[in-house]
């Protein structure tokens, strides 16, 4: 099991901020693409990856990151704090 | 360092004044405050401001902590808020404090920077129109470009 | 743009919200303040300063007006006391304010690398051993070079 | 007549903070040589010239600034303000 977190038009678009899954996904990219072939939603929430930014464990990282024991995985736009 | 990220608001001279009087032996002190400006075509009602709670505080400690690595500090400090902000509203501040005042400038700008691009925080902008999400800017990831030559310390 | 040489000590914190408070639009404060900080060797009993009358005021007003000229603020402010000081009392403070962040530090660090080295104040330093005055460093001078090409803006 | 104005340790060294003269001094650096001719007070003061700035009517000039018309004429060390 693993926790997933979403922000932003990432959130809106999936229709949730967290949920728990399941998932064989080995890196990020493969979980993006596993989610995207969910439903619509998800579908156009992970459209263009270019837009999106994924943290592993609270730790910004790179869409081939292997997400083998994280605990958490989070999707989310660009930042614009500040 | 004091790294700060609310739903309240503050009153920025106040945390200027009590940041300052906690370092000693700085004799240059540096702030930064953002503020929530209306937009271009006027009407904005309202900001949201978004964020992911223990990543947020997690991102903002490493970004102090690399600048205190980096220059020579006395302190510094990350204030940032979330939740819905009215126009005119501060909406962030940093300061750092050193002997030196380079280094301070140096030190808040590169708060600033990695701040906005490496921390999770989204703005939303609602306007009688409706909401949007504040897009990303090239430029603030292109900011980023500067401080990564050790020896290129924003002098 | 508000110039101010003043005797009395000011509160750089109602000052800091004031000046924002006044600037319409603008999204970006920056603030330094110079604190009195004793000497590497102890024992600082009081700062001293003497400076220009007149002359003082010009200086610091073309300074503000050239950072205004060089990038787009909404406002600046030049804040220096004179006469004895005690340690650990601000002895000055610029403020900057502007839609990008990038200007106002640019401004802020060109008000502070000119008013060293161009505006006529001096310190004097007070100790139990006798009064010595500051001399300049050369990096204060040198520090103005930087400013001296226009397309290199502090960026 | 012009007023010569003295600060920080150049006005401990001559003795006064402003004192006004009739001088032939065409320049800075001449109305220089010339007060350092005075005495000994106004000779150690003005000792090393690369360690004096000085403004004509209160704008910083050059040591080889004409005075011609000039109100005021001020000496003093490098500024140490901010």
């Amino acid at each position: 099991m693993i926790e997933l977190r979403y922000f932003a038009w990432l959130r809106e678009r999936v229709g949730t901020g967290h949920e728990r899954i399941e998932t064989d996904a080995r890196t990020v990219a493969e979980l993006m693409s596993e989610l995207a072939a969910r439903d619509e939603g998800y579908a156009l929430a992970f459209s263009d990856p270019s837009t999106i930014r994924a943290a592993v464990d609270q730790e910004l990282a790179d869409l081939d990151a292997p997400i083998e024991g994280a605990r958490e995985v989070a999707f989310f736009p660009p930042m614009t704090g500040g | 360092m004091d790294i700060r990220v609310q739903a309240g608001a503050f009153d920025m001279g106040a945390e200027l004044n009590s940041f300052a009087a906690a370092q000693s032996g700085a004799g240059a002190v540096v702030s930064f405050t953002g503020i929530t400006r209306d937009l271009a075509e006027g009407g904005l009602e309202r900001m949201e401001i978004e964020h992911y709670p223990g990543m947020t505080e997690r991102a903002l400690a490493e970004i102090a902590a690399e600048a205190e690595a980096r220059w020579q500090l006395a302190g510094s400090l990350i204030l940032h808020r979330y939740g819905p902000l009215t126009p005119s509203d501060p909406i962030m501040m940093v300061a750092t404090a050193a002997r030196h005042r380079g280094d301070a400038f140096a030190a808040a700008e590169y708060l600033m920077d990695y701040l906005k691009s490496r921390a999770p925080f989204w703005k939303k902008e609602i306007t009688q129109a409706g909401a949007e999400w504040v897009q990303a800017k090239e430029a603030d990831e292109d900011a980023l470009s500067r401080w990564s030559d050790p020896d290129e310390r924003g002098s």
